[in-house]
Order: C-alpha cells, then structure tokens, then sequence
C-alpha cells in the first residue's frame, strides 16, 4: 500500500562527489515489495520547490523500520535534501512502482547488474535478494569519475564487480557497455538501472536475453494519475504506452520505445 | 445540518471541493489512498472522441512556486472512458463532472451528448482552455463568438448541466465569461492555466518537449483570484474556482472572491490527501470566521 | 575585450544587467549600498507630468513566490525628476533608461520630449502596461491601434530611443508587439507586472487598497519567458526582459528566450546587491557554457 | 551605514503566548544608531515566502554585536524565523529607518513610554538609554492579555511600569488610553509604539505635548526606494508623504496624517 509518512533521517553521510546516502526511518518500510521500487519526497514545507523528487530505495531493513537512499545533490531539490540534518522528519510518498523481481532469475545462475552513476543504487538491494537466493551476481557499475565511485566495497562483498569510469580515473575505462564487451560475462538475465542510453545500449547488446530495465521520466503525481511520466512502447505491445510511476519504473526487455 | 454543502446547477455538493480536471486521473489512482465518497464531486480529466496519446515527453517542468505541464490531453477515448473510467466511477457516491475536449465543435458535441448520458455525470466542463494542444479548444478560449457558439451548441445536446472552463490568457476575461453565459451556459469553471515556458540552462531550449506548458500551481493563484472576482461581478451563474489551492485557506480565499465552489489540481501531487484534508479542516475555519455554513463566504470581497 | 557588453539602441552597456522601473526608486538608496556605476543601465522609476502621490496604502502584499503592488505611479513629477533626480544620476557613469507614464498622449509625449533631452537619458521606456492606475496607460497597452499611435506620436517628439514596455496581460503579445514595431519603436522591454489580488483571510476583502494589484517575482518567470520567446520570433527590434529574475541564471534564461539585456525587479527588495552579484556571477557562467561572450546567449531557444 | 548581515542566532526563546525573543550575533550591530531603528529579515533561503519582514531592533550590545529581537511568530515569515534553532545564520538587512533619540529628553524630566503589544519591544531600549542619562521613564504596557505579556520585570528595573491588558485578565482592565486617564502621569515628553488606533489615541490624548510616535506599514524594499510605505502627512507639512522604512519608523508627533 502507497503510505504518506513523515520518516526520520537516522544517518546522512556523503559518499562520494555530490552523492549521500540518507538512511530513513518509518512505517513506509513496512509496505516496501521489491528492490526498484522508489519514494517521492517532499524536500522542504513551503511551495517552493514544488514537486516531490523521486529516489529509489537503495536498500530497506524491514525489522528496523529503515530505508537508504542514495542520490545526487544536483539541483535545488536534492540539494535541499541533502542539507538535511540527522533527527529532522522528511515528507515520503511511497513505496512507488513496480521493481525488480528476485524470481526473475532462478538458484544457480548468474544475474548480469548494469548500473549507471545515480542508477546503481536501486541494484543493491536486488543484489542482496538475489544473492540470497543463490543466484551468483556480477555487477559492472559505471561511473563519470573515480570521485563519483560508491559502494563498490558494498557490492564487492556480494560478487564480482567491474567498476568503469568515463575518464578512466577508477576501474575500466569507457561505457559499461565497452567493458562488457572486452571481457564478456556468461548470466542469464540482465538487471539495469541508469541514464537512457546506457539502458539503449544495454539492450542491444543483449537483446536475445532476458532483461529488466528501470527508466526515469520527469513525474508529477508519481502514482499513476497524471500522465506526465508516459513512455511510448515498441509496437507490438499491449498498450500504446506505459507510465514510468505505476507500470514501472522497471519493464522487462523490449517494453518501452527507446 | 450540512454547513458545506452547496447547492449548483446539476450538482449537489456535500462539500465545496473537488480535484481538477486532469490532475486525479479518473479517480483510480487516489481512490486506493482514500475514500473518493469524501469529494464534493470529482472532475475527471478531459475525454476526447478518440484515444489521445497526447504530447512528447518531458510533459512537466517545475518552476518557483508552480508547475508546467503539456499532457497534451491523453485520454482512452470517449467510448473506453464511459464503459472503463465512469463504470467504475459508479461504486463511489460522488458526482463526476466530465471535461469535455475536443478540435472542433463536432467532436465536442458528439463528446458531450454521449457522455452527459452516463448515469453519474452531474454536469460537463467544456474545455475550451487547453494552451497544449494545436487545436486543443484555445481559439475557442480566446474567441468570444466562437466559445459562444460551441456553448450553445453543446447545451442543445447535453442532457447536464453545461460549465464552461476559461483560460485566463486572454485580455479581459469577463468579456468571455458574458459571452458563454448569454450562449446558456449554466456556470463558469476557472482558470485553466497560463501559458509559460521553462528553459534548459545548458542548452536553452525548452524543457517541455512541446515547447509551452500550462503553468498552474500557487504561484498562479494571485491571477486566478482577481478573475474569479471580475467574473463574479460580471455575470450570474456560478463559478467553481480554481488555481493554486493548496489548503483550506485558499478555500477561504476563492469563495470570498466570489466562488461557488473549489478545484484543486496541482496541490494533488504535492500532498495527494490534500482534499480530503481540506474537507477537514473547513468547519473549524468556519467557526474561527463565526460564520455558519460555507456558503456565508461566497462573494465576501464584493460587500462594500 | 569586454564579454558582458551588448549594444543597443541608445544603450552602451557595459553589461546586460539593469534594475527596472519602480523597484529602484531614482537610484539614491541603492546607491547608498553599492557603486551605480557598475550597472549596465538603470530604468527610473514612472514619471509623469505632474507629482503623483499614487495609491493608498496597502500597496503590497506577499503571494507564493511573488508579491503584488500598486504603488500607482507615484513621483515627484518630470520637473522635479530633472532638476533633482537626474541631475544627481548624472554622478554615475552609467545609462538611464526613463520610464514615461501618463494618461492621454498628451502627458505622454509632454514628458518624452523633455525628459528625452536630459543628458543622462539614453532611452526611453514608455510605459502602456501599469496596471495599477485609472488610465494609468493600461488601454494603451491591451489595444495595439492605440499602442502604435502613441508610439509614433512619442517617437516624433523624443531625442532618444523609445523602447515600449509591454503588458502581459494580453491573449496575443506578439500583436501589440508587431504594432509597436511598425509604428517606430526602437525596442520592447517586457514584460510588466500580472494584474492579480489577494484577499485577507478574516474580511475577505483585498489586501492591498486599490483591489488588485501587479504580481511580479520569481512566479511569474515562466509566463515572461514565453512571451519574450514568442515575442523576439514577432519582431526585429531588441527587447529587454524581465520578470521574476533572481539571480545569474535567470539573466542566462531570458537571454536564451530572445532578449538582448535583463532587467531586475522585485528581487532588489530580497537582496538589495543582487544586481551587482548578478553582474559578478556572469563570466564564470559563461565559462562553464564554454561561451565567450554574452550575446552568444541571445536567443539561443530558437535554433533548431 | 546600512549593510546586508548573515547574524548567527545566539538565543532563541518563546517570552509569552506566540512571542518570541530572539538574539543575534553580527557586525550588523555596530552600526545601529538609535533606539527604535529595525532589520528587514529573510526568513528563508528559498523565495517562497519572498519578502523579508520587518522587526524592530529590541536592545543591543555593541561590545557583543548582538542585538535582541522580541516578535510575534504569527504568519508564515515569522513562524519560519520562529523555529530556527541557535546557530543557525540568518539573512539580515539593517539597521534601517531612523529611531527614537534619547536626546528629546533632559534628565532629570519625565518620559512616558507607552507600548503596545509588539510595540513594546523598541521601547526598551529607548527606556535603558533614557534612565542611562537620568531620565525619569514611566512605562504603560498593553497587551491584549495575561499570557501575551512580556518584559514587564525588565521594564520595572528601569522605572514605573504599568501593565494593562484588554480582558483585564492582568494589570489593568482596558486600553492603555484608559488607565492613563484613570491615573495621570505627569511628563514632558511621550514615546510610543504600537497598533495605529493605539497611536491615534495616545497622540489625541497627548495633543500639548511633545511626542514621537513608531508607525507600521507594509513594506517593499525597507530602504526608501520602492513607495510601498508611504503614509500622508497632515497639512502644514513640507512633504505631501512620509516613507516609514527611511523616514521614519519614528516621527515626532503631528507629522502623520492618523
Ligand atoms: C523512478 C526514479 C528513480 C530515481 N532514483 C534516483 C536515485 O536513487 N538517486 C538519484 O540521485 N536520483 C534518482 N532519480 C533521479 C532524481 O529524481 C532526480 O535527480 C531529481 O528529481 C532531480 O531533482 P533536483 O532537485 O536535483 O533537480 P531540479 O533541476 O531542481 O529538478 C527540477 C524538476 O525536474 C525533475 N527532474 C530533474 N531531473 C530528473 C530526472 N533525472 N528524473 C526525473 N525527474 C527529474 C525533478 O524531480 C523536479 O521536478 C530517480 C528518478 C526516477 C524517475
Ligand atoms: C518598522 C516595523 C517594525 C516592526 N517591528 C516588529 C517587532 O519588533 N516585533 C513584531 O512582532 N513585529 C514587528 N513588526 C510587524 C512585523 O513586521 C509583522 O508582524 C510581520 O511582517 C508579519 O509577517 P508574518 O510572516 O508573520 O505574516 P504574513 O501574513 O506572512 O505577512 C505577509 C506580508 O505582510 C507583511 N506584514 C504583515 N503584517 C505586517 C505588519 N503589521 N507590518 C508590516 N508588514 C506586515 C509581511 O511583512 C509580509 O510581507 C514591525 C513592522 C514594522 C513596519
Ligand atoms: C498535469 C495537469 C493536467 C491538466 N489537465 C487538464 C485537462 O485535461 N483538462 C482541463 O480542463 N484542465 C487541465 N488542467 C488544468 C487544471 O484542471 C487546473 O485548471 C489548473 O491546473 C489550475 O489549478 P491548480 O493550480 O490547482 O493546478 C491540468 C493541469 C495539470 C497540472
Ligand atoms: C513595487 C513595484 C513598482 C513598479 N513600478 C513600475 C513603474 O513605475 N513603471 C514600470 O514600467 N514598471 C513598474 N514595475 C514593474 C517592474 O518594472 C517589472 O516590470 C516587473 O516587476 C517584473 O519584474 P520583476 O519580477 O523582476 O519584479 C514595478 C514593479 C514593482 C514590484
Ligand atoms: S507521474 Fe503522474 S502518471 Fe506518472
Ligand atoms: S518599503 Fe520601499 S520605500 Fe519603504
């Protein structure tokens, strides 16, 4: 169920350029379903900014009632956000959308996890699921920059992980995709969350797989009521197209025009 | 006694509030968070003669205190929208105003007669405001003689009674206002919104990919208030108001400015329990004020 | 090389930055704060004829992300203006831009032709657009016929470059926009405050005295950016924009729409340095948009 | 001199019903000049809401460079500026307009200082510089009632203080007009500050003698420039208008058309 809840910032850190990672407590968690779901959060209790700014759920701990969020610090909203201090309650709308699911990928295979800078954090708690499971994860986390690097400790401890960086100053140089194709990896099924042509050039290049990809549209209801947040679908589908908020953010391979 | 109950053309409302057109879907998706019976009404969002996709996205932008937005008028189509959206529409007792749009005054027609047939459509809301679409209504928006002559041929064929949205792009908003009043029709719904435009800083180009967007929220709500209050001077059939509510107060300020009843749109999306929170607080705000029902504040701005 | 310079009619600026009429009085009490000379120009407050005393007061009151006025022109009067005003301005090393006010063309061209030949005057604004006074030019500037008429009557007479401020309060800017053009005017500045009202909550009643009011501030940026977008596609002639700039990268915005300088209003008030931190913040702005001077921003919305 | 001062909020604490003592640390302070003279304060960093709000300068310690606030948290400027917490800096534009000045009264003569709700706090200041050079200040204190009271031990230390409250429901029933006719004070010169019926009936009451009196009006840019706070002067005067931010908040009495 979709909760409006005034959850308490229990730690707020930075974890790389521009990027925090807030851990959130309230009994929105308790209504959390899958890894790439994602909240809607109001930054501030005047009308300026408006609109609530949507963040994946990095991670959730259901017993103690608590939520990560990792997001960059870009524009008014994150910014707003991110100088809030431990102990201050934080608007959240959620948990929104349809994530990834664990059942996806079967005990014994191997799970592909693209992510691109601001898209990787929602592929944590997959992770996590998944290797729980017993499926084996390897993880190929692109980035601008080595100061943009995060958890690749954290990702590291679940399976093998490839971080590669635009500029080349950690890991790899190049896309995802470039590494990807130097040193293939034998999965599956792919999970990718991250900036739209990188989601482009990840299907292509495994479009006789099975995949799941997370996009991100501008919202504005961020439940489904708007229309603001609408995707074209590739003909052939059932509708002539899909909102982002409440059909996804994650659609299976093939779904969504791009 | 209901002391918020207002009594309109069509519609009895058991309280002055209702989500704006477009802004609530049809009534699905907050009617999961809550019990849409607590609405005075619901206006459902603009129905066309056929499925719209409507307009490329990014469709909304945000600016200070305000929003844009350029849907575009996605809408399943009169047909899915009667045997769908109203079907379901139907378990909550709560009238529905349907918005009605359209390129021509056929297409309206045709919308309109068959829609004011579903058994839960109280009243239409002529669209004739949309600024995101080519030819979405707003040279009927802008055109006295034209917003006239779609009126009255759209009341000829409504079985409900027929509102009419204005834009308030216009120069002077109380000439369209009479125009559609003496074409019949039986209240006036304001104000959609107002053309505007947000730029990428890095590129300069417009965020909207339609270019312009429909700018709404509280900034906008200084614009809607002085027009409520011409119009309400300048004719006699009633208004619903509308434009940056955000909370009972703002409640407070339409009525005194000479609405009937209130809209709420954007405010959804910031809080999507806003209207039933309004709804709440009314009573108390009515007692602070020492006033007895709702309808005691219509029109206070024009006392001398 | 000076890469904040723009060349306009009558106006050398050392920088696109201005603050507009009526929220910088005649300079004196900014120019207690800062050096006026660092200033691309500065548009003087209305002047008129005869001394105005201008509107009861309330004059203001706050809305979301805006404030309304109607200070309703007041001014010394042109007399005054020259001898005291004008005279002291001449200290600083930097253009004025005089906003004409009136109430028939009479007043208007009266005061154009003496004002225009004050040393220090560069330019011209004339003002058609104050919503705030009786015939306080407001007809002027919602009717191009009469738009044009005086723009031509006030160019006969003027010793300088007459750049006409455009109302917003219009369905279609671009036509009076066009009028004025054709009938001589050396460039637009636009865009003039929203006519808009707030009411007090416990009354009902507006809070500022005259009624209504002109909104300005951050929230009506989007509706000004459209319009100096729509409006530098109409025409040939520079425009200066405003309306709701706070700070650097609004200056980038409005140049990106269309306009040639940028003026700053409201925003004075809640920083009263903004203009010479606006100023200050540029170069490095256009640096990181690897742009070597300010007019490559001009317009920048429009390539395809 | 005027300047643009990010203060340090050194103390904050409610003193009544809605009211609000606030201290704030900055060199703003050095260059206050007069009692009565105000700060134009932004209660936000956002623009929403936009204009800054005016509070008059209560008392200062230009050794410390800290002044005191006292206003009411009433509207939405003032219930923001009313939860910022010690240490948090805030946006001040001051000092502005021109005060009372001490020098009206000789010593050894009496002042009556008469205040009004958030009138008061200006008041004393004036009162500490006055009894500083042996002036003799009799305070009259209105509020509307008991719980909206503040300042009365401060003012008692510094002279005859008199409490009057509209509900009667501490010191005196009735309007400060009231208890002054009732019990006559005897002085040379009166200072007041307050709602304008207050101040219409003070200086009605007062008529024969010399008076200053600290006006309200919504403002603009606080410094002169905008014309939002003009008031009209009575006939007799040079100038048709006053403006309250740079002529005034203080002007001897006769001067305001009330
Ligand atoms: C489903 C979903 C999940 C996301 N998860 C994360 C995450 O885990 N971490 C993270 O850092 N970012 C995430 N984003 C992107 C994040 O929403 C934007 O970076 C953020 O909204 C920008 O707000 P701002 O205040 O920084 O920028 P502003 O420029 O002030 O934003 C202005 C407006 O544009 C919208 N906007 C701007 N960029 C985007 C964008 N990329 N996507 C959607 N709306 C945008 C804002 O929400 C706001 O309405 C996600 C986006 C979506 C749609
Ligand atoms: C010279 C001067 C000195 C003042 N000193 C004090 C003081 O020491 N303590 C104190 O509590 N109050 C003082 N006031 C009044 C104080 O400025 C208002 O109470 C305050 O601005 C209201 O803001 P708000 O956010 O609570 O209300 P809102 O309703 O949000 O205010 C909306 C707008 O109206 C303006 N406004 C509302 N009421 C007034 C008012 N009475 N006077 C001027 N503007 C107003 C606000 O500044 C704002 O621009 C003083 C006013 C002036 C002019
Ligand atoms: C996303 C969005 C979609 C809208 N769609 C419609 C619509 O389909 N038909 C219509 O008449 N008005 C539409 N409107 C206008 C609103 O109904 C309303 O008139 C306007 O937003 C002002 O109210 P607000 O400030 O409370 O949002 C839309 C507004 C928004 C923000
Ligand atoms: C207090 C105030 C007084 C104004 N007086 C004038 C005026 O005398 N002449 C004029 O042409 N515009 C006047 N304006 C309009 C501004 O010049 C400007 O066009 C408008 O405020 C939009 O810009 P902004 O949002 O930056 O304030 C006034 C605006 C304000 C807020
Ligand atoms: S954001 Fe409103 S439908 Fe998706
Ligand atoms: S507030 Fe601007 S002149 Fe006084």
């Amino acid at each position: 169920m979709i909760v409006q809840n005034r959850m308490t910032i229990c730690a707020t850190r930075q974890i790389a350029d521009n990027i925090i990672e807030m851990v959130l407590e309230g009994n929105l968690v308790k209504e959390i379903a899958s890894p790439g779901q994602f909240v809607h959060i109001r930054v501030t209790d005047t009308f300026e900014p408006l609109l609530r700014r949507p963040i994946s759920i990095a991670s959730f701990d259901k017993e103690k009632e608590q939520m990560t969020l990792i997001f960059r610090a870009e524009g008014r909203g994150t910014q707003l956000l991110a100088a809030k201090q431990i102990g201050v309650e934080v608007d959240v709308l959620g948990p929104l959308g349809n994530g990834f699911s664990a059942d996806n990928s079967a005990p014994g295979e191997t799970a592909l996890l693209i992510g691109g800078g601001i898209g990787v954090p929602p592929l944590y708690q997959l992770s996590k699921e998944l290797t729980a499971k017993g499926v084996h994860c390897v993880h190929i986390l692109g980035f601008q920059s080595a100061t943009a690097v995060f958890y690749e400790e954290e990702f590291a401890a679940l399976g093998e992980t490839r971080i590669v960086t635009a500029d080349g100053s950690a890991g790899e140089q190049g896309f995802v995709t470039d590494s990807l194709a130097r040193n293939p990896v034998d999965f599956t099924t792919y999970y990718t969350c991250g900036p739209t042509p990188m989601l482009h050039a990840v299907q292509q290049a495994f479009h006789d797989k099975q995949g799941f990809l997370s996009f991100e549209q501008r919202m504005g209801c961020g439940i489904g009521a708007c229309f603001a947040c609408v995707c074209e679908t590739q003909t052939g589908q059932d509708m002539p197209y899909v909102k982002v908020c409440s059909d996804g953010p994650v659609f299976p391979a093939g779904v969504v025009a791009i | 006694m209901n002391r918020l109950a207002v009594e309109l053309p069509g519609l009895s409302l058991k309280n002055p509030i209702m989500p704006a057109s477009g802004c609530f879907g049809f009534g699905k998706e907050y009617g999961n968070l809550y019990d849409l019976s607590q609405l005075g009404a619901i206006m459902i969002k603009a129905t066309t003669l056929e499925t719209r996709f409507g307009n490329p996205t990014p469709r909304v932008a945000e600016t200070a205190a305000g929003m844009l937005n350029a849907i575009g008028l996605q809408n399943p189509g009169l047909e899915r929208v009667m045997a769908e959206e109203l079907t379901r529409l139907a378990q909550h007792d709560v009238p529905i105003i349907a918005n009605v749009a359209g390129s021509e005054t056929e297409d309206y027609v045709q919308v309109a007669e068959a829609i004011s047939k579903a058994p839960n459509v109280n009243a239409l809301e002529l669209n004739i405001s949309c600024p995101n679409v080519k030819c979405g209504g707003i040279a009927f928006g802008t055109d006295p003689k034209l917003a006239a002559e779609l009126t009255s041929a759209v009341k000829e064929v409504s079985s409900v009674p027929v509102y009419v949205k204005l834009s308030p792009n216009v120069s002077d908003i109380t000439v369209i206002a009479k125009a559609v009043e003496a074409a019949g029709a039986d209240g006036i719904t304001m104000i959609n919104t107002l053309v505007g435009m947000r730029l990428d800083r890095k590129t300069g180009k417009p965020v909207i990919a339609n270019g312009t967007g429909g700018l709404s929220g509280p900034a906008v709500k200084p614009v809607a208030i002085r027009m409520v209050y011409e119009v309400s001077k300048a004719v006699n059939i009633p208004i619903i108001g509308m434009g940056g509510v955000t909370d009972a107060d703002d409640v407070i300020d339409f009525l005194s400015a000479g609405a009937s009843a209130v809209a709420v749109g954007t405010a959804n999306f910031v809080n999507p329990f806003v209207c039933p929170e309004i709804i709440h607080a009314l009573p108390t705000l009515l007692d602070e004020l020492g006033l007895k029902t709702i309808t005691d504040l219509i029109g206070r701005s024009h006392a001398v």
